[in-house]
C-alpha cells in the first residue's frame, strides 16, 4: 500500500506503524462490510421477485409451475449470492456484520417460508433455513482476502459466478481459491446456553455457512405473514373460500406464536412493528371469513354455495 | 398447524437463553463499571494540588487496583460471552472496554510518558485477546476510542500542571498528543463516532500547544521542546 | 424470459400481453437503480478516503506526494466507477435515477472540491465538475443491457473494469458493447430557462456524461466547509496559524454564498441542515482565530509569535 | 476569494431559473386540478338515481370536457416543463398525471366495458408521449395507478347499479377488475405505494364479488357470468 | 441604558394582559365544552333500540339544552375575547366552535331531515357573527368541519336505523350525504385538516350507499331514491 | 470541606436503596406480565374455530389461572412498593395494572355478559385496595384503561362469533358497549392517553354495530336487542 | 335540498378570497425577505478583517438600504393585510417582522452602542403601529425575538472584534448584553420558543464575558468596565 | 346494568378531584416562580462591576427575600400537595424545589464559601421535610440538581471575578468545584437527567481550573491552592 506519509513523520516510528497497521484492520472491515451490503440488496430484490411470483398461483393447476420456477429461482440466490456472503464470513465473527446482510436474510426467509407453506402446507423451521445456506467445502470458493472494491481482481473474482452447473458439479475455482483455516467455528458450550449460532445435529467442520440468527428469522416469519393475509383475500377474490379459512387457522397459530414472543425482554422495536401487522393482516383474514360466513348464511346450505359460485366462475 | 406452535417454542427457548446471558453479562459489567469508577476517581486527584506531589502512588495504587480488581472482573466478563458471539454482545461492553482502555493508557503514560500499544493493553493489562481468533478481545476501535479519552484527560492535566508548578510535563504531554495526531491522520475513519472524537483530539492539541506556548513566552520551559515526531 | 403464467389466464390475451410489457419495464427500472446504487456506494467509499488522504498534509512539503496519490485515487474513482454510471445513464433522463447516485455524488464534490482547494488555492467550479464526469464516446463501454444482478455474464461485463491504461488508450471493449443511440440527448432550450441539465459550451452529442445537478454541487460544498475547518484546526496544532486566518477567510466567503442560498425557495431539507454544520464550522474557526489574537497580544510581535512556535516545533 | 462569489451567483441564478419553471408548472397544474375536479363532479351523478339513467350522456359530456379542455391545459403543462428535465420536476405532476389516466379509463370503460391499454391513454386520449424519447410521457407507474383509481370506483359503481336496478353491469365489471387483477398479479411491485394500492384492488375484486354472488342467488342475473380470463 | 428596564417593566405587564385573558377563555370554554358533551350524550340515545322510538323527544331536549345552555355560556365566552383580537386566541376555541356546529346540524337535520346553512347555523342557533365585521364569528372552516362529524354521526345513525327496523331513514341520510359531497367537490380545500376530514365523507358516502344496496337487493326500500341533485 | 464527601457518600446509599426497591419492583414485575401473557394467550383461543365451542372451559381456565398464580404475584409486587411511595413508582406499574383489569373485565364478561365494577376487579378479583389509604391501590385510569382494552377484544369477537355461526353473543356485546360508551361520555377527560383509547372505544361500537346490522338485515338476530339504558 | 349548491359555491368564494390574501401576503413577503437577506449579507461583512476597517460604511448604507427598499416593501405588505384579521395572518409574516427588528437593534447598536426601544423601532425604523389599534403594529414578542437575534450576532462580533485586534468594543457590548439580560429577566415567559431563546441570550452573555475576561487578564481592557446597571 | 352511570358518576367525581388539586398547586407553583425569578434577578448583579463590590449586601438581600417571601410561598405550596400523594404531583414542582435549593447554596457559598448541605437547605433554609415521612420533602435528586445549578453559575462567576480584578475567589471556587465533582464521582448515577448535568459540571471543572491556570501562570494568585480533598 503506497500510504503517503506526511513530512517529518518517520515511517520507522514503531507508533505510526502501529497506526498503519489499525487502518488496514479498519479499511478491510469497512471494504467487507460494502461488498456484504450488495449482495444483500441484491438478495433483497430477488427475493421479492419470488415472492411475486408464488403469488400468481391462483389454483391448484398452477402450482407444479410456478413452484418449479420458485424453486430454481431460490436456488439461484442461495448459490450465487448468499455463497458469496458465506465466503466473506468464513473465520468472521457474523454477528460483526450481520448488520450488513440483516435485510436481505429477513426476506429470504419470507420468501422461502412463503414457497414452503405452499409447497408442505408447514411452517418452515429454523434449522431448515440454516442448512439452505451451509456450503458443502468443495464448492467454488472466491478469493479470501478480497477488498478493494477498485481492485478489477479483486472484484472479477466476485463476480465470476459460478452457475448453477458448475457449483454443484465443478471444483472450478481452485485456481483462485485459498485455504480456509482448518478450524471449526468455535462452538458455544450448549444450544440452550447460546441460542443459535451452530447448525443442530452439524458440527460444522470446515464449513461455509451465513449465520440465521434465530431473530432474523422470526422476524422473516413475520412479514410471511402480510404474504399469507395477501393470499387469503386473492383466493376469497378467485371464490375459494375454503383456502381462506385454513390460511386464517395459519394465522391464527402464528399470533399465538408472536403472542408469546411479543411480550419476551430485549425486543428488537422492529418486532413489536411487525407484530402490530401481524396483527392486521389477522384482522383483514378474520373479517374477510367473517363476510363471507354472514352472506352464506344467507342461503340454505353452504356446499349448495359453493357450486354456484363455482358454476358463475367455470362455466 | 402443529409445526407452528414447535417453531416458535424452540424461538422462546433460544430468546430465554439470549436474555441469561444478557443478564450476566449486565450483571459482571455493573461490577467493572463501578471499579471503573473507583479507578477513575483515584486518578483524579492528579489534578489536585493534594495529589500533584504523589502521582506516582496514585498511579501505582491505581495500577493495582486494576491489576487486582479490574482484571478478574473482566475475565469473569469474557467467559460470560460465548466466544463465538463475541459481536452478539458487543453493544452491551463496548463503551465499557474503551473506558478500560482509556484507564490503562493514562496509566501507563503517567508512569512511563509513552503510549500503551494494543497490543500490551490487550495483552499485558487487561489479559484479553488480540484478534477474533482468541474469543474475547480488544477490538481496534474500542482501544482507539480509549487513546482519545486519554488525550482529553491529558490536556486538562497539562492545564493543572502548570498551575501546580510542573512546566516540564505539559511539554511531554505536547509530543505524545503530536504523534498520537500523527497516527489518527493515518485512519480512515467514516463518519462515525470515532471522526467525531478524533476531532475532539485536535482541540486538545491546540490547547496543549497553547501551553507550551504560555510557558516558552515567559522562558519557563527548561529547553525547547524536541519535535514530536522526529524521535 | 420463462414468466409462468397462471392456469386460465390466457397468454394471447392482449391485456395479459401488455401487462407482460409492464412488467418487464417496472423490472429494468429498478435493476439499474440497484445498480447505481451500488456504485454510489463505493464512490461515498473511496471519495472518504480520499479526504482522508487530504487531512495527511501537514506543511508544503508534504503536498506533492498527498496531492499526486489523490489525484490518481480520484481519477480511478471516475475512470472506474462513475464511468459505470455514465453508462448506465445512456439514454436516460439523469433525474429519474438521481436519488440513487446523489449521496456518492456529493460526497466525491466534497472530495474533489477539496483537493482543488487545496491545489489551486480556489473553489471548484460546477462546470469543472460536471467536465470531470463527461466521458468520450471512444471510451470503453459496458452492455447496455445490463439487467439481471443473477446473470453471470452481465455482471462480468460490468465487472471487468477498464484499468487506467485501458481506459484511456485502448478500446477493449467492443466485444461487448452495443451501439449507443446516435442521437443527442435532448436540451432544454436555454441555459437560463431550464437549469443545469447540460455542459456549458458542449453540444452534448454521442457523449456519456453524469448529470451534476447544481444542487447536489452545492450541497457537496456544504460538506467541504467541514473539512476546511477540520483542516484550520489541525493547523493551529501544526503551529501554522497564517494558514488558519486563511481558511477562515475562505469560510467568511462561503458563509457569504450560503447566507444568499440558505433563504432561497424550494430548498430541500438537507441544506438549511448543512448550512448549519456550516455556521458551527466557521464559528469555531473564528473562536480558533480569536484565541491566535488574543494570546498573540501578549507579546510583542506577531512574527516573532510564529518564529517562537516553530522553534518549539522544529528544534 | 473571487471565485467563490462567482460559484454562488451561478447557482442562485440557476435556482432562480428552477424556481421559474416551478411556478410556471404549478400554475399550469392547478387549472388541470381544477378541470379534473369538474370532470369527477359529472363522472359522480353516475352513481346516483338521477343520473343513473343517462350515462352515456355522461360520459359524452366528460370526454368532451377532457378533449376540449384537459388536453390542451395538459398540453401547456407538457410544454412547461424542459424535455430533457422530465424527472426533475416529476414528483409536483405525477398524481395529477394518474388522476388523468383514471378519468380516461373510466370513462372508456362506461363506454366500452373495456380497458384502456397504457399506448391509448397516452397517444389517443391525453395526447402526450409513450416513452422517455417522445420528451413529456405517460410513465408506466402513473398508467397504473390511474387504473386501481378506477377499479375503486368500479366498485362503488357497481354496488350503487343494483340499487339502481341494473344487474348486468355488476357482472361485468366483475369480469375486468378479474383481467386486470391478473394483469397486476404479473407485475414485481417493490414495497411501495403501488403494492399497497395494488391490494386495495383485490378488496375491490372481493366486493364486486360479493355483488355478483348477492345478484345469482337471488337469480337476478341474466346468465352465470363467463370466467373472466378465458376470454 | 437607565431606562432599560422601565421598558422591559412595560413588556412584563403586557405579557401579563394577554396570560389574564388566556386564563379567562380557557375558563369559559371549559364550561362549554362540558355542556357540549352532555348534548352529545343525549343525543347518542338515538342509535339505541330504547331511545330510537323517541327521536323526536331526544333532539327537543338536545335542541332545549342548546338554546337555555350553550348559547349564554358562548355568548359569555364571545365576550371574553377582545373583538379586534379574534384571531390571536382562535386556537383556543376553534374546536369547541366546529362541535357546537356538528351539534346544530345533527339536530337540525334528524327534525327536518335538512341541511343546516351556516348563515341559521351562527344567527339562529349560535347566536354569533357570521363575519368578521361581527366580532366573535362562525367561521367557514368550523363550519364545514362541524359538518362533516354530522356526516360521521349519520353514517353510524343509518347502520342503526336498519337494525332498528327504519328502512326509509338511510335513503334519505344517503341523499343528504351525497348532496354535501357534492358541495365539498366545489370547494378548492388548502385547509389540510379539512382536506383530511372531506376524506372521510367520502368513506361514509360508501358506507351509506352499500346500506341502501342491502335495502334495495332485499327490497326493502319502498321505491327507488329520487334523484338528490335534480335542479 | 472536609465532610463533603461524607456527605455524599450519604446520597450514595439514598441513591442505591431506591435503586433496590426500583429492581425488585422490576422483578416481580417481570413475573406479573409473563403470567399476564399466558391468560391472554389463553384466552385468545375463544377467537378461534377451535376454541370458540369450549369458551367455557377457557373462561374457567384463565380464571383459576388469575386465582392461583397472577393474584400471589401480585401481592408481592405489591408488598414491595413502599406504602407512601406509591406514586414514585407507579409509572413502573401502571400498565401492567391496567392489563390485568383487563383480563378480569374479560374474563367475567365471557361468563356473565355483565361489566366488572372496580371495587369488584379491586377486591374481588386482584385483591388490592380501592384507595389510596388502602396503600398498592387500583387507580380509576387503570381501571378504565383495562376496560377499554376489554372492548378492542370484544369487538374482534363480535366478528369472530359470527364466522362461528354465533349470532347471539353479537348483540349482547352491542349492548354492552354501548353501556361502557355512555359511561365515558360522563367523563372530562384530561389524560391525554385515556382520550385517545376512548376514540378506539367509539370505534369499536361502530363496527360492532355493523357485525349487529349484517345479521339483521339477514334476519339472523332472534329479535331486535332490547335496550341497554333502559334506566 | 336544491339551495345546496348555491350555499357551497358561496363557500368556496369566500374561501377563494382568503387564499387571494393570502398569496398577496407572500408574495409581499418574498420581496422582504429578499431585502432583509441583503441586508444580512452586508452586514455579515462586520465580521470580516476586510469590512471591519469600514463600520460605519457597512452600517451607512445598512440603513439607507432599509429606510429606501425595505420600509416601502414593508408598508406594502401591511396594506395588504385587512387591519381587523391582523392576527389571521400573523403567523405569516410574524418571523419577518422579528428579523427586521433584529436588524434594526443592530444597526442602531453598531452606530450608538445603544439598545434601540420597541418605540423607536416601530415609529422611527420600520414606520408600522405600535399598538394593536394602529392596525398593523409591532408585537411585543417580535420585538423581543428580534433583539435576542442580536445578541446572538453580537457575541460572534466581540470575538471577531478581537481578532480584528479591537479591544473595546467587546468591552461595550458586555454591557449591552448585560442590560438586556437584566430586562429578559423580569419577564414571566410563557413563550416556549422565547424562553428557549433567552437561553441562547444567557449562553451569548457568558461567550462575551470570556472574552473580555481574556481581555482583562491579558491588560488588553482601558479600564474595568462600569456597572450597566447602575440605576 | 342499571348502575353503571352512576358508577361513572363517581369515577367522574374523582377525576374533577384530582384536576382541583393540579390546578391549586399550578397557582401555588406560579407565586413561587415569579419569587425565585426576582432572587435570581438580584442575585444576577454579582456578575457585574458595578455589583461586585457589594457582594455582601447582594446577599444579605437574597437571604432575606428567601426567608421573608419564598419560604412561607413555599410552605403555602406544600399544604396544597396531600401528604399521602407527593409523588403524585412531584413532576410539577420537581423543577421549581431544585432551583430554589440552587439560589439556597449559592447565597450560603457566597457568603461563607462553604458547600450547604441537604439537610441544611430543607431544615433551615426552606423548612420542608428531608425524608418521605416528613410529608413534602427535599429529595436527593432535586438538592444534586440545585447543586449543578449552582455550579453553572460560580464557573461564570470565576470568570467575572477576574475581569473585576478579584483573583482569590475563583481558586475557592475551583476547590469548591472540586469537591463537588469528587463528591459526584461517588454517585451511581442511574437518573439520566441527572448524569446529563453532571457532564456539565465537569465541564464548568475544567472552565475554572483554566481561570487559574490563567492566574498563576501570570503570578496572580497568591499562593497554589491548598488541596481540596484533604480530609
Ligand atoms: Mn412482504
Ligand atoms: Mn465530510
Amino acid at each position: 500500500e503506497p500510504k503517503t506519509l506526511p513530512k517529518g513523520v518517520d515511517p520507522n516510528n514503531p507508533i505510526i506503524q502501529q497506526f498503519q497497521e489499525h487502518a488496514r484492520i479498519l479499511d478491510e472491515k469497512n471494504d467487507k462490510y460494502e461488498r456484504i451490503v450488495k449482495l444483500s440488496r441484491d438478495i433483497t430484490v430477488e427475493s421479492k421477485r419470488v415472492i411475486f411470483l408464488l403469488h400468481r398461483i391462483t389454483c391448484e393447476d398452477d402450482k407444479p409451475a410456478v413452484l418449479g420456477e420458485a424453486e430454481i429461482k431460490l436456488g439461484d440466490i442461495r448459490k450465487r449470492l448468499w455463497y458469496y456472503v458465506a465466503s466473506e464470513l468464513v473465520n468472521e465473527d457474523p454477528y460483526k456484520f450481520l448488520r450488513a446482510y440483516t435485510g436481505g436474510l429477513q426476506e429470504y426467509v419470507e420468501a422461502l417460508s412463503f414457497y414452503h407453506y405452499i409447497c408442505y402446507d408447514e411452517l418452515i423451521s429454523w434449522e431448515k433455513v440454516q442448512e439452505e445456506l451451509h456450503f458443502q467445502r468443495n464448492a467454488h470458493r472466491p478469493k479470501d482476502e478480497v477488498k478493494d472494491p477498485l481492485d478489477p481482481k479483486a472484484a472479477q473474482a466476485r463476480e465470476t459466478i459460478p452457475t448453477k452447473e458448475q457449483t454443484e458439479d465443478e471444483d472450478a475455482g481452485d485456481s483462485v481459491s485459498v485455504a480456509i483455516q482448518e478450524e471449526a467455528h468455535p462452538e458455544p458450550k450448549s444450544d440452550s446456553s447460546g441460542g443459535n449460532t451452530n447448525l443442530k445435529g452439524s458440527t460444522a467442520k470446515k464449513s461455509l455457512q451465513v449465520l440465521v440468527p434465530k431473530t432474523d428469522f422470526v422476524l422473516g416469519l413475520a412479514d410471511l405473514t402480510g404474504e399469507v393475509m395477501r393470499q387469503a383475500i386473492n383466493f376469497i377474490g378467485l371464490g375459494n373460500t375454503q383456502a381462506c379459512f385454513d390460511l386464517m387457522e395459519f394465522l391464527h397459530a402464528m399470533h399465538d406464536g408472536f403472542l408469546d414472543v411479543g411480550y419476551r425482554h430485549d425486543m428488537r422495536r422492529e418486532m413489536s412493528r411487525k407484530i402490530n401487522v401481524l396483527n392486521h393482516s389477522l384482522q383483514k383474514v378474520e373479517n374477510a371469513c367473517y363476510s363471507i360466513n354472514v352472506r352464506g348464511s344467507e342461503f340454505p346450505s353452504k356446499t349448495h354455495l359453493a357450486d354456484l359460485l363455482l358454476n358463475s366462475r367455470e362455466s | 398447524m402443529a409445526n407452528v406452535s414447535e417453531v416458535f417454542r424452540d424461538y422462546a427457548e433460544s430468546i430465554e437463553a439470549e436474555h441469561e446471558v444478557r443478564e450476566k453479562v449486565r450483571d459482571k459489567l455493573r461490577v467493572i463499571e463501578t471499579l471503573a469508577r473507583e479507578s477513575s476517581a483515584m486518578l483524579q486527584h492528579v489534578h489536585q494540588p493534594s495529589g500533584f506531589a504523589k502521582i506516582a502512588d496514585i498511579t501505582a495504587q491505581a495500577e493495582r487496583h486494576l491489576v487486582d480488581q479490574i482484571r478478574p472482573a473482566l475475565a469473569e466478563l469474557s467467559s460470560s460471552v460465548p466466544a463465538s458471539q463475541f459481536y452478539r454482545y458487543y453493544a452491551m461492553f463496548n463503551y465499557t472496554l474503551m473506558r478500560l482502555c482509556h484507564l490503562c493508557s493514562l496509566i501507563h503514560f503517567l508512569k512511563e510518558g509513552q503510549l500503551l500499544t494494543r497490543a500490551a493493553t490487550a495483552q499485558d493489562w487487561l489479559q484479553i485477546g488480540q484478534s477474533r481468533a482468541d474469543g474475547f478481545y480488544l477490538e481496534v476501535d474500542d482501544y482507539l476510542g480509549g487513546l482519545i479519552q486519554t488525550s482529553n484527560e491529558l490536556a486538562r492535566f497539562a492545564v493543572n500542571c502548570v498551575t501546580n508548578q510542573d512546566f516540564e510535563r505539559p511539554v511531554q504531554i505536547c509530543e505524545f498528543l503530536s504523534t498520537l495526531l500523527a497516527g489518527f491522520r493515518l485512519l480512515n475513519l467514516k463518519n462515525d463516532n470515532l471522526r467525531k472524537k478524533f476531532d475532539s483530539l485536535k482541540y486538545d492539541m491546540k490547547k496543549v500547544e497553547e501551553v507550551v506556548y504560555d510557558l516558552s513566552i515567559r522562558g519557563l520551559t527548561k529547553s525547547p521542546p524536541t519535535g514530536a515526531l522526529e524521535d
